[in-house]
C-alpha cells in the first residue's frame, strides 16, 4: 500500500516537474487579451462584424485591424468593455434593428407568374425578376430568415417580418436581400414607411394595394418639409431616421396604408 | 495478421467500442478526421511504449499490477501534455496539423485501452508497440470512413429529432454492423 | 385593396425548359422489372414460402415507408417505388422458409432504421436491403442459414444448411490444412456440389433470388439496355471474384461467381445508386473492393457468405471514393 | 476551301428534342416598325450604356441614344424614328432591371411638323454611317466601325465584338471560328441567316480576317443542317486561304464556345478567367458576322436582328427580322397570335433561354428566339432528393460533378460547390435536362456562381478600401 502511494506520487511528481519545466522553457505565448476579449463578446458567432466569429473578431481587435463597435449584437456595453481591455475610448453606438420595407402580402400585392424552382429570394429574383408584380417588393422566399442567427425573421403570407425584440442588428439580412429592402433602423423609432417602390403612383397601384404613391401627405401632416421627418426618393417616402417622426396620427392618415406605428413590427397591419 | 486483426476484425471503435468520444467528436470533416487519426497513431504508439516500460520495470517487479490503470492515466496525460508543448515549440507545422487534437486524447480510453490490453496479454515490447500502432491505424481508418459518411450526411435531411449526434450514432451502429462481416477473418489471440 | 390581376400567369423557372423522359419512379420500376425473372425462378424452385416471403417484405416495406413519412410530417414517397424495390430485394435475399415475423422485422429495419431515419431516398449511406439482411444474419443466424432445397415438397429432407458455399468453404479449409491431392479433394467434395448447369439455372439451395444466375444475368442485361446501370460495377465485381478464385485455389472460379449472393450483389445490390460511387473511376474501385472483400470473407471469414458484408463495407467507403475520384473539369489543369 | 467532319467529340452532352421543323422552312420576314419600341440600355454583356436622350426628345433611326460606358460595353442606337415617351427601369428578359428608352414611333410626323424636337445632329439621308471599302480601310478604321455600329455577339451572351476582335498584346488569333451550330432546340434564326445571307457572311469573314491578321477560318455547322452547309460551301467556294467548313456531330451543347473550339481545332480553353483568345481562337456567331459586313459595307449599324418565334402555342412559327426593342407581344401578333394559351414564355431556346412573366418586354441584340409553350410541354421541377444516379455527371460537357454541387447548395454550402469548380459551369442545362429527380441543378449552379461572384466583388471592394486607407494614412504621415 505504501509502496503504491509512493509510486504514484513519484510518477506524479516526475510528470509535474517535466510539465512545469516544459511550460517554462518550451511554451509559446499568445496575447492574453484575446481570451479576455472573447469572454466579453456575446459569443453568438453571428458574423455580423464581418469576421468569421467572435474569436476571429477578438484577434482582429488585438491586431488592430478591426474597429471597435463593429459588434452590433453586444451593443454599447460590449464596446465599452472592449475599449477597457484595449485601453481606448469607446464610440457610442445606438442599437439598431432590421426593418423589412414592404407590406405587400399575398392579399395586397399581385403575383405575375408561377415560380417553380429553388425556394430562395436571390434565385427567384434571377428568374424573370421574381414572381411578384412589384419589382421592388419582398418576394417572401425567406433568404433573410435563413441567415438570421437569432431566428428573429419569419415569413408569413409571402412577406418577411422582423421581431424587434429578437433582432440584434447584425445586418446579415440586409446583405442577403436581393431587393435591398431591409434596412437597419434605430430601435427607438416607431413610425416606418413599409414600401420600397419609387415608381409613380399609378404604376405602384397596378401591382400593389398598399404601395407608397409619393403623395407627401405624411410630410405635410408631420409639420411640412421644414420639419424634415421624411425624405423622398422618386415617388417613395422615406423616414429620416436621424430625425424620426413621432406623431402616430400621420400613420392613420396615410392614404396608401403603407405606414405603421408599431413597437415590435411583428403584427404589421 | 496482427495488423489485419487490429485494423479490421477487432477494430477499436467498431468492435470494442473504445474511443467513441473522438469518433463522434471530430468526424464532421475528413480533414480533421485525418489529423485526428495522425494524432492518435502518434500518441498511441508512444504511450504504449512508455506504459510498457513502466509496467515491466516499475509496477510488475514491485507487485503493483493493481494500480496500473491509475499510473497509466497519470503517465499518459502528462505525456500528451508534454508532447503538445514540445511539439508547439519544435515542430510548429506538425503542431498546426495535430495540435488541437492532442488535448482531446489525453485520457482517451482507446489509448488507455491499448495500454491495458498490452499489459494484460504480457506481450513483448516490439509486439506491444506494433499492436498499439495497428490498433490506432484501425481507429484512424474507422474515423476517416465515418467522417466521409458524415460529410455526406451533412447534406442529408434527416427528421428533426435525429439531427446531429443521433444520426451519427445510428450510422456508427450500421458501420459496426458492416464490420461484423470481418469477424472470424483472423483468429485473434485476444 | 388588391389591384386587379388582369394578366395571365406563366410558369417562371430557371433554364433548361426541356426535360428528358426519365423519372425516379421509372428507374425503380425498371429495376423491379429486371428482378422479375429471378423472382419467378425463386418461386418456381421454392414454391409458396417464397411467394409469402416476397409479399410480406414488400407490403411491410411500403407500409413502413408510408408510416415513417407520416410520422415525419413529410410528403408520401411510396409512389417512387423505391420501397417496393427495397422489399423485393430484401425478400430475394432471404431463405424461402424463414418465419414471416422475421421478414417483417427485417423490412421495418430496412426502411425505418437504414433509410427513413436519414431522411429517405437518396440520403442513406448503406443499402437498406443489405443492412437489413446483415442485421438479420447476426440476429437470427439459425433461420437465416437454413435453406429449403429446390422442389423441397418432393424431397424427403426438405431442409438443409449446406449450400454450395458452405461446401466450398471446407475446400478452402482442407487446402489450408492438408496438402491433399487436388484430384482426390475434388472427388470427395463434388458429391456435395451441384453441377454448373444447376447453379446457372438455380437448382440449388439458397436465398430466393440469388440462386438463378441466368435469370439474374437476364435482368442485368435489361438494366444495361435501359441504361439504368453502367457496366463498371458488375463487371469489375464479377471479374475480381473470378480472378481471385483462379489464383486463390479452392473451388473453381466459375462456381465462385455463380453461387451465393455474388450475382445478385454485383448486378442489383452494388449498383444501388445512392450507396455506390457516382464517378466511373469510383465505380471501378468500388466493384474491385466489393469483389476482393467478398472473397476474403469467403476464404478466411467466419461467415460462409461475404457478399453482403463486402458491399456494406464498400458502401461505407463510398463517400471517400467519391471524394477522391472527383472528375477533372474540361480545361482544368 | 474544303468541308471536313469533326474528329473530336467532347465528353458529355445530351440530345434534347430539337423541334426545329416548326420554323426551319419559314423564310425571314421583315416586321414593319411597331408603334412602340422598348430599347434597353443593357442589350449586351458588361456595363449598361449611358443614356444620351431625355423624355420628349425626337430621335432618328440610327441615332446614338446610349453611349458606351466602359471597356466591356456597347453603344445603343435608336432602331427607328420616334419620340422618347419615357425613360424608365424595365424588366429585361434575364430578370434584371435596366434603363430603357421607350420610343413612340407614331409621333414622328406631328413632331416634325410642330418642329418641337430638340436640336440633335440630323442624320444624313441614305446610309447612317459612311460606307467603308474594307479592302482599302485600315484595321483600326474597321475596328472603330464595329464599335460604333454597336455590334455585340448575337448568339446569346452579347460580348462586345470589337473587344473580341482586338486580341490583347502578346496574343494572336490563329483561328477564326464561325459558330453556326445553333444547337438550341426550336431556334432557326442562324440557320435562316446562313441560307439567305450567305454572301454577307462571306464578306464579314473577309473583313474579320483582315482585322485579325489573316487567321485560318473554320465554319462550324451541325450535321443536321445540310442546306446550310451547302449554302456556305457555295458562298465560300472561291475564297483564298485556309478556310474549312467543319461538320459537327449533332449534340447539345455543340454551340458552346469552348466545345466548338475543341470540336473544330482540338484546343482546350483553360478554366475561367481564361478566354478563347488564350488558345488563339476567336468564335463569332454567324449573325454577328453578317452584321459586321452590313456595318462596314452598307454603313448600317446593328439595329435589327432575326428572331425565331416558335413553340406549339404560337399560330404560325416564323423567323422575323425585327428592330431591336420590338415588344414580344408585337412579335407574337405578327405570327398570328396564340394558337392555344401558353403556359410558359421563353426568351431564347429551351435549354438556356429565360422564362419571362410578361410579353411587355423589348427584344435586344441577343434575342435569338421567343418560344410559347403549351402546358403539355412544360414540366415541373421538384425538390426530390438526389439519388446519386450519375446522369448529370455523364451529361456535363464541362466534366463537373453537378450532383455534388446541387447537394451542397441545397445545404447552403457554397464552399463545397466552389471546390467542385462550379465557376467553370457554363449553365448549359444538360444536367437538369436528364435528372430523373427533376432537380433544379442548373439553378443551383447559377446560385452558387452568383454568391461566389458577390463574395469576390465584396472582397475586391474591401481590398480597394483598405488600400485607399493605407494611402491616406501614408499621406497623412507625410503631411505631418
Amino acid at each position: 500500500m505504501v509502496i503504491a502511494i509512493v509510486c504514484i506520487a513519484g510518477i506524479g511528481l516526475v510528470a509535474a516537474i517535466a510539465l512545469a519545466l516544459a511550460d517554462k522553457y518550451l511554451a509559446v505565448r499568445e496575447d492574453p487579451r484575446i481570451g479576455m476579449l472573447t469572454s466579453v463578446l456575446p459569443g453568438a458567432n453571428c458574423g455580423g462584424c464581418g469576421f468569421a466569429g467572435c474569436d476571429a473578431y477578438a484577434r482582429a481587435l488585438v491586431a488592430g485591424t478591426a474597429p471597435n463597435g463593429a459588434c452590433a449584437a453586444g451593443g454599447d456595453e460590449c464596446a465599452a468593455a472592449i475599449a477597457k481591455i484595449l485601453g481606448v475610448a469607446a464610440e457610442a453606438t445606438e442599437k439598431r434593428v432590421a426593418l423589412v420595407k414592404c407590406c405587400g402580402t399575398r392579399s395586397e400585392a399581385i403575383r405575375i407568374g408561377d415560380y417553380n424552382g429553388i425556394c430562395d429570394c436571390a434565385t427567384a429574383a434571377m428568374t424573370a425578376g421574381g414572381d411578384k408584380g412589384c419589382k421592388y417588393g419582398c418576394l417572401g422566399y425567406g433568404a433573410c430568415a435563413n441567415v438570421c442567427p437569432k431566428g428573429a425573421i419569419s415569413v408569413a403570407d409571402g412577406l418577411a417580418k422582423v421581431d424587434k425584440r429578437l433582432c440584434i442588428g447584425c445586418g446579415k439580412c440586409v446583405k442577403v436581400c436581393p431587393k435591398k429592402l431591409i434596412e437597419l433602423v434605430p430601435a427607438s423609432a416607431t413610425i416606418h414607411v413599409l414600401c420600397n417602390n419609387p415608381d409613380k403612383g399609378p404604376n405602384v397601384r397596378k401591382v400593389c394595394g398598399v404601395g407608397c404613391m409619393g403623395c407627401h401627405l405624411c410630410e405635410k401632416n408631420s409639420g411640412g418639409k421644414e420639419a424634415g421627418h421624411f425624405t423622398f426618393q422618386g415617388f417613395l417616402a422615406k423616414v429620416n431616421y436621424s430625425n424620426p417622426p413621432t406623431d402616430a396620427m400621420i400613420v392613420a392618415k396615410c392614404p396608401a396604408k403603407c405606414m405603421i406605428e408599431d413597437a415590435h413590427f411583428e403584427s404589421g397591419h | 495478421m496482427l495488423l489485419v486483426g487490429a485494423v479490421l476484425v477487432n477494430n477499436f471503435v467498431l468492435s470494442r467500442f473504445l474511443g467513441c468520444c473522438p469518433f463522434l467528436g471530430v468526424s464532421k470533416k475528413t480533414e480533421t478526421a485525418l489529423g485526428m487519426s495522425g494524432a492518435v497513431v502518434f500518441v498511441m504508439t508512444i504511450a504504449s511504449a512508455v506504459t510498457w516500460c513502466l509496467d515491466h520495470y516499475l509496477l510488475t517487479p514491485n507487485n503493483l499490477g493493481y494500480i496500473h490503470t491509475l499510473a497509466f492515466i497519470l503517465v499518459i496525460a502528462s505525456l500528451v501534455q508534454f508532447i503538445d508543448i514540445a511539439m508547439k515549440r519544435f515542430l510548429p507545422p506538425l503542431h498546426a496539423a495535430l495540435g488541437i487534437f492532442l488535448p482531446l486524447i489525453t485520457t482517451n480510453c482507446a489509448v488507455l485501452g491499448a495500454a491495458e490490453i498490452n499489459c494484460k496479454q504480457g506481450t513483448g515490447f516490439c509486439e506491444a508497440v506494433f499492436f498499439s500502432f495497428a490498433a490506432a491505424l484501425g481507429f484512424g481508418f474507422a474515423l476517416v470512413i465515418f467522417s466521409g459518411i458524415r460529410e455526406k450526411l451533412a447534406h442529408a435531411d434527416p427528421p428533426r429529432c435525429f439531427r446531429g449526434i443521433a444520426i451519427a450514432l445510428v450510422t456508427g451502429g450500421l458501420l459496426s454492423l458492416a464490420f461484423m462481416g470481418f469477424s472470424g477473418l483472423v483468429k485473434m489471440p485476444y | 385593396m388588391k389591384p386587379k390581376d388582369t394578366q395571365e400567369h406563366f410558369v417562371l423557372s430557371s433554364s433548361p425548359h426541356a426535360h428528358a423522359d426519365s423519372s425516379v419512379s421509372r428507374l425503380m420500376l425498371d429495376v423491379i422489372i429486371a428482378l422479375l425473372p429471378t423472382t419467378f425462378m425463386g418461386i418456381f424452385f421454392f414454391g409458396m414460402p417464397a411467394v409469402w416471403t416476397i409479399l410480406v417484405c414488400v407490403a411491410t416495406c411500403v407500409t413502413t415507408e408510408a408510416l415513417c413519412r407520416l410520422a415525419m410530417g413529410r410528403n408520401n414517397t411510396i409512389g417512387d417505388f423505391s420501397a417496393v424495390l427495397t422489399g423485393l430485394l430484401l425478400a430475394l435475399n432471404l431463405p424461402a422458409g424463414i418465419p414471416l415475423w422475421m421478414a417483417i422485422v427485417g423490412s421495418v429495419f430496412a426502411i425505418g432504421i437504414s433509410k427513413q431515419v436519414f431522411g429517405g431516398l437518396g440520403m442513406n449511406p448503406f443499402n437498406p436491403a443489405l443492412s437489413a439482411r446483415a442485421f438479420m444474419l447476426i440476429s437470427f443466424t439459425g433461420p437465416m442459414t437454413t435453406w429449403l432445397k429446390p422442389f423441397w415438397w418432393r424431397t424427403p429432407d426438405a431442409i438443409t444448411t449446406a449450400t454450395p458455399l458452405a461446401t466450398m468453404k471446407t475446400w478452402f479449409a482442407a487446402e489450408a490444412t492438408a496438402s491433399a491431392t487436388p484430384h482426390g479433394l475434388c472427388n470427395s467434395a463434388c458429391c456435395g456440389v451441384p453441377s454448373l448447369w444447376n447453379m446457372a439455372i438455380g437448382n440449388i439451395p439458397g436465398c430466393i433470388g440469388e440462386v438463378s444466375a441466368i435469370a439474374l444475368a437476364l435482368g442485368g442485361a435489361y438494366l444495361l439496355w435501359r441504361k439504368v446501370i453502367t457496366w463498371h460495377i458488375p463487371v469489375t465485381f464479377l471479374a475480381t471474384v473470378f480472378v481471385y478464385s483462379l489464383f486463390a485455389g479452392g473451388a473453381p472460379a466459375m462456381m465462385q461467381v455463380l453461387t451465393g449472393g455474388v450475382m445478385i450483389g454485383a448486378i442489383f445490390m452494388a449498383t444501388d445508386y445512392v450507396t455506390s460511387p457516382i464517378t466511373a473511376k469510383g465505380k471501378l474501385i468500388f466493384g474491385f473492393g466489393c469483389g476482393l472483400l467478398c472473397m476474403l470473407i469467403r476464404q478466411f471469414g467466419g461467415y460462409p457468405e461475404g457478399c453482403s458484408f463486402a458491399i456494406l463495407i464498400m458502401n461505407a467507403v463510398c463517400p471517400l471514393i467519391n471524394r477522391w475520384t472527383q472528375p477533372k473539369p474540361f480545361g482544368a489543369k | 476551301m474544303k468541308t471536313v467532319k469533326s474528329q473530336f467529340k467532347f465528353k458529355g452532352g445530351v440530345h434534347p428534342d430539337y423541334n426545329k421543323e416548326l420554323a426551319r422552312n419559314q423564310p425571314i420576314e421583315k416586321l414593319a416598325t411597331p408603334a412602340e419600341l422598348v430599347i434597353s440600355m443593357s442589350q449586351h454583356l458588361g456595363a449598361p450604356a449611358k443614356c444620351l436622350v431625355k423624355v420628349g426628345d425626337f430621335v432618328k433611326r440610327g441615332q446614338l441614344i446610349g453611349e458606351k460606358n466602359g471597356f466591356i460595353s456597347v453603344c445603343v442606337r435608336a432602331s427607328a424614328d420616334g419620340k422618347v415617351k419615357a425613360i424608365e427601369k424595365r424588366l429585361g428578359p434575364a430578370g434584371g432591371m435596366a434603363d430603357a428608352v421607350i420610343l413612340d414611333t407614331t409621333a414622328k410626323e406631328e413632331a416634325l411638323a410642330e418642329g418641337t424636337e430638340t436640336p440633335t445632329p440630323s442624320a444624313p439621308k441614305g446610309p447612317i454611317l459612311p460606307p467603308l471599302d474594307w479592302k482599302t480601310a485600315t484595321k483600326e478604321e474597321l475596328l472603330k466601325r464595329v464599335e460604333e455600329a454597336g455590334i455585340c455577339g448575337m448568339g446569346g451572351a452579347g460580348f462586345p465584338t470589337n473587344v473580341k476582335l482586338s486580341p490583347p498584346p502578346g496574343k494572336r488569333c490563329e483561328y477564326l471560328i464561325l459558330n453556326g451550330a445553333e444547337c438550341e432546340p426550336y431556334l432557326t434564326a442562324d440557320y435562316r441567316v446562313m441560307l439567305e445571307r450567305a454572301p454577307r457572311i462571306r464578306l464579314g469573314v473577309e473583313i474579320m480576317r483582315k482585322i485579325l491578321g489573316m487567321p485560318a477560318v473554320r465554319i462550324a455547322i451541325e450535321a443536321n443542317k445540310p442546306e446550310a452547309i451547302k449554302a456556305m460551301e457555295e458562298a465560300f467556294a472561291d475564297i483564298e486561304g485556309n478556310v474549312e467548313i467543319v461538320v459537327l456531330p449533332v449534340l447539345y451543347p455543340q454551340g458552346s464556345e469552348k466545345h466548338q473550339i475543341y470540336a473544330t481545332v482540338k484546343r482546350i480553353v483553360p478554366e475561367p478567367p481564361a478566354l478563347p483568345i488564350d488558345v488563339g481562337c476567336v468564335v463569332e456567331n454567324v449573325g454577328t458576322v453578317a452584321a459586321i459586313s452590313d456595318a462596314v459595307e452598307l454603313g448600317e449599324p446593328l439595329l435589327e436582328r432575326v428572331t425565331t418565334v416558335s413553340g406549339d402555342a404560337v399560330a404560325t412559327p416564323k423567323n422575323i427580322l425585327a428592330p431591336c426593342g420590338t415588344k414580344y407581344s408585337d412579335l407574337v401578333a405578327f405570327c398570328g397570335g396564340e394558337k392555344i394559351p401558353p403556359a410558359k414564355i421563353i426568351s431564347g431556346g429551351t435549354m438556356m433561354g429565360f422564362a419571362v412573366s410578361t410579353l411587355d418586354i423589348g427584344t435586344t441584340k441577343t434575342t435569338s428566339g421567343l418560344l410559347l409553350l403549351s402546358p403539355s410541354r412544360v414540366f415541373q421541377y421538384s425538390s426530390q432528393a438526389c439519388i446519386n444516379c450519375g446522369r448529370c455527371l455523364r451529361a456535363c460537357p464541362m466534366n463537373l460533378n453537378p450532383a455534388e454541387i446541387s447537394k451542397a447548395m441545397e445545404a447552403d454550402d457554397v464552399k463545397t460547390a466552389e471546390d467542385a469548380h462550379v465557376m467553370t459551369c457554363i449553365e448549359c442545362g444538360a444536367c437538369s435536362f436528364g435528372c430523373p429527380a427533376y432537380r433544379t441543378i442548373t439553378q443551383f449552379c447559377r446560385r452558387a456562381k452568383a454568391s461566389i461572384r458577390a463574395r469576390m466583388a465584396a472582397e475586391r471592394a474591401a481590398a480597394q478600401a483598405a488600400a485607399e486607407k493605407e494611402k491616406q494614412k501614408a499621406e497623412g504621415a507625410k503631411a505631418n
